[in-house]
């Protein structure tokens, strides 16, 4: 892996992981379908882990400690998203609202241009 | 012979990328997951040359792993109903707004809607 | 460049092709039943010369026995996905074509 | 060539991710998200960590994908109505995530300095600076090859062991939040289509096989209790998906023991140690790692097909 070091793709990966996490933010932050803040949730995480081994693997060898903290990480993230999805359908079901702010009662907007075309 | 093992990665990456404008552009949801199904083999094939190029025979054993679960997302999909909502939320977001039938309305698997599901929006 | 090399060369510039072939369907055809049928043949046939590129390269029996598991397994997958999806999309897409006259169109 | 991989890579992980965040399709995010699971999976092979690559391989095709597509299926009449444009947090949705990536790039642009400073001025290190290297150098006093395994089970076993704790309370807290009603089920695809039959009976068998074999060279190369319970599980969910197994109110009680198994011969082992004088999580050799990798496996598996299927328990047939 030092091969990764000189070939500058340490810092390519870093690019990527801290691109990964502002997305995630964002996502966390402006998503109002609370699946969508799942998935931007996923993508955070996802990011740190991501930001976690490219630092552990900066030196010559890949440094086994963080590789099994992320493998746990990732085994941990899933079942998360389980439970996750387990209270949403919960929610679902008491409120037939899938957003927080489900207070908010303007009337559905079926041709709202913005989302008209990908 | 790795600068041709990395060119032809090169290749099959840029493949993902003109598969991931069909996955993004759909239209319906059939297409994006054959688009899926294109990643699902591209990165495949990417593995084996990676494992080759980089000396990692553990990749084989990940795209081993890929090619035996990759069925499962498209069991997954097929049952998805067809429900306005489902395959055209790309045009219509809001269509089905707060409705919210409950859950006893559509009891079983596979919900399918007669009339081939076509919408009933605007 | 031994004969090895050549002959794998050879080989990955045929599934590049195949690969091409299958991309390109999948963004020009107009219908998903047309796309799902250039994307699951071309890019099986590209993942066999990719397998047999690799198992020429790696010059290994056990190698070359996972990439025949891998590859007669991505058959398999390609095989269901794609008839799941295509009858799903037969069922419910408002865009795709009646059964019948998707059967008379001749192969593309 | 080797950073254009890299890059290309690394552009294709961002614009998957920003597809899965933008727009309103919620289906097109869904897919967005798990086609990135598998570039993800892709970029941990190129980093060194072909453990992970396996990992996310099984989670991210098999577990994940299927866990949002069900769900969506379940919420699917629930599309959202359009947020308010004045809400607070998503008026600063983009300067914070801008922020936050600053931030991360800041952190991490440091933590690369650091390293070449230290390297830099030791020349050849000779004393073990961070954890990763002293259990590289531990590891020939080991049976094991491979040192993951070898931190998970024998120099980070608590992390394990919570790690399961984790996977248990999740399978509680989605049992409280069901309550005694389960969702909608999780059949998707009944095993008498055409083809899923014959899907089913390639790919589970093979799929135990692959999860024995992962468990089994976890030891010496990349794999281990958790890709093998990863791969068990995606079996179970693929049976879950057609129909042969159906999820229950209640376990059984086999299925109870079989969910604590891991986390109760993992325990046992360590307190073992303890009784005999020995430091805790100290194994007694080879045959123990084995017993406790089988019962992680197995406990880790059944956990997430629980988990997938949102119910108690397990039953074959159909519903």
């Amino acid at each position: 892996m030092s091969l990764l070091m000189m070939s500058g793709s340490g810092a390519v990966y870093l690019l990527a992981a801290a691109g990964i996490i502002g997305i995630g933010v964002y996502g966390l932050l402006s998503a109002d379908h609370l699946l969508r803040k799942l998935l931007a949730m996923n993508l955070l995480g996802s990011g740190v882990l991501l930001l976690l081994v490219t630092l552990a693997s900066r030196g010559g060898t890949p440094d086994p400690v963080s590789h099994a903290l992320v493998l746990t990480g990732l085994v941990v993230t899933v079942s998360v998203t389980a439970f996750a999805l387990a209270l949403l359908d919960r929610l679902y079901r008491e409120t037939g609202e899938i957003r927080i702010d489900a207070a908010s009662d303007d009337p559905p907007d079926p041709a709202d241009p913005a989302d008209a075309k990908p | 012979m790795n600068t041709v093992l990395s060119g032809f990665a090169i290749f099959l990456l840029l493949n993902l990328a003109a598969g991931m404008v069909r996955a993004f552009r759909g239209p319906t949801s059939s297409d994006r997951m054959s688009a899926a199904l294109l990643f699902g083999s591209t990165v495949v094939a990417l593995l084996l040359i990676l494992a080759e190029r980089d000396a990692m025979p553990a990749l084989r054993d990940v795209a081993l792993l890929f090619v035996l679960l990759a069925a499962i997302l498209t069991v997954a999909f097929v049952g998805m109903p067809a429900v306005d909502a489902a395959d055209q939320d790309a045009e219509s977001p809001g269509e089905e707004g707060g409705a919210a039938p409950s859950n006893d309305a559509r009891p079983g698997p596979a919900p399918k809607i007669p009339g081939g599901g076509r919408r009933a929006g605007p | 460049m031994g004969l090895n090399d050549i002959a794998s060369t050879l080989l990955l510039a045929v599934a590049a092709f195949f690969y091409l072939a299958g991309t390109v369907g999948l963004l020009r055809f107009p219908d998903v039943h047309s796309r799902l049928h250039a994307l699951t043949k071309a890019d099986n046939l590209g993942l066999l010369f990719v397998c047999l590129a690799m198992a020429l390269l790696s010059g290994s029996a056990r190698v070359a026995a996972l990439l025949a598991v891998v590859w007669l397994l991505a058959l398999v997958a390609s095989a269901v996905s794609a008839h799941l999806v295509a009858r799903r999309a037969l069922q419910f897409d408002p865009q795709a074509p009646a059964p019948a006259e998707h059967r008379a169109e001749p192969p593309a | 060539m080797t950073l254009a991989l890299d890059a290309l890579l690394a552009l294709a992980l961002l614009a998957l991710a920003l597809g899965a965040v933008a727009g309103a399709a919620l289906f097109r995010s869904i897919v967005m998200f798990i086609v990135f699971g598998v570039v993800l999976a892709l970029a941990w092979g190129r980093i060194g960590a072909p453990d992970l690559a396996l990992a996310e391989a099984a989670i991210g095709a098999g577990l994940t994908g299927a866990l949002l597509l069900v769900s969506y299926r379940r919420l699917v009449r629930t599309t959202p109505r359009r947020t308010p444009r004045s809400r607070p947090a998503a008026r600063l949705a983009l300067p914070l995530g801008l922020l936050s990536a600053a931030l991360v790039l800041g952190l991490g642009a440091s933590g690369f300095g650091l390293e070449d400073t230290t390297t830099a001025g030791a020349g050849t290190v000779a004393v073990p600076s961070t954890a990763g290297q002293a259990v590289l150098a531990e590891m020939a006093s080991l049976p094991l090859d491979n040192p993951v395994t070898a931190v998970l089970l024998i120099f980070r076993g608590y992390d394990t062991l919570l790690e399961l704790t984790v996977l248990l309370a999740a399978y509680l807290g989605a049992r409280l939040a069901l309550g005694g009603s389960p969702p909608l089920s999780a059949r998707s695809a009944p095993a008498a289509l055409p083809m899923v039959g014959a899907l089913l009976a390639i790919v589970v068998p093979l799929s135990a096989l692959v999860s024995l074999h992962l468990l089994h060279a976890g030891s010496d190369a990349p794999g281990g209790a958790f890709q093998g319970g990863a791969v068990l599980a995606a079996a179970g969910v693929l049976l879950v998906l057609s129909g042969r197994l159906r999820a229950i109110g209640s376990a059984p009680t086999s299925q109870r023991l079989l969910l604590v198994l891991g986390t109760l011969t993992f325990l046992g082992f360590a307190l073992a140690a303890r009784l005999v004088g020995a430091a805790l999580f100290t194994l007694p050799g080879m045959w123990a790692i084995y017993l406790i990798e089988s019962a992680l496996l197995l406990s880790i598996a059944l956990t997430l097909v629980l988990l997938f299927a949102a119910g108690g328990g397990l039953a074959w047939g159909r519903e």
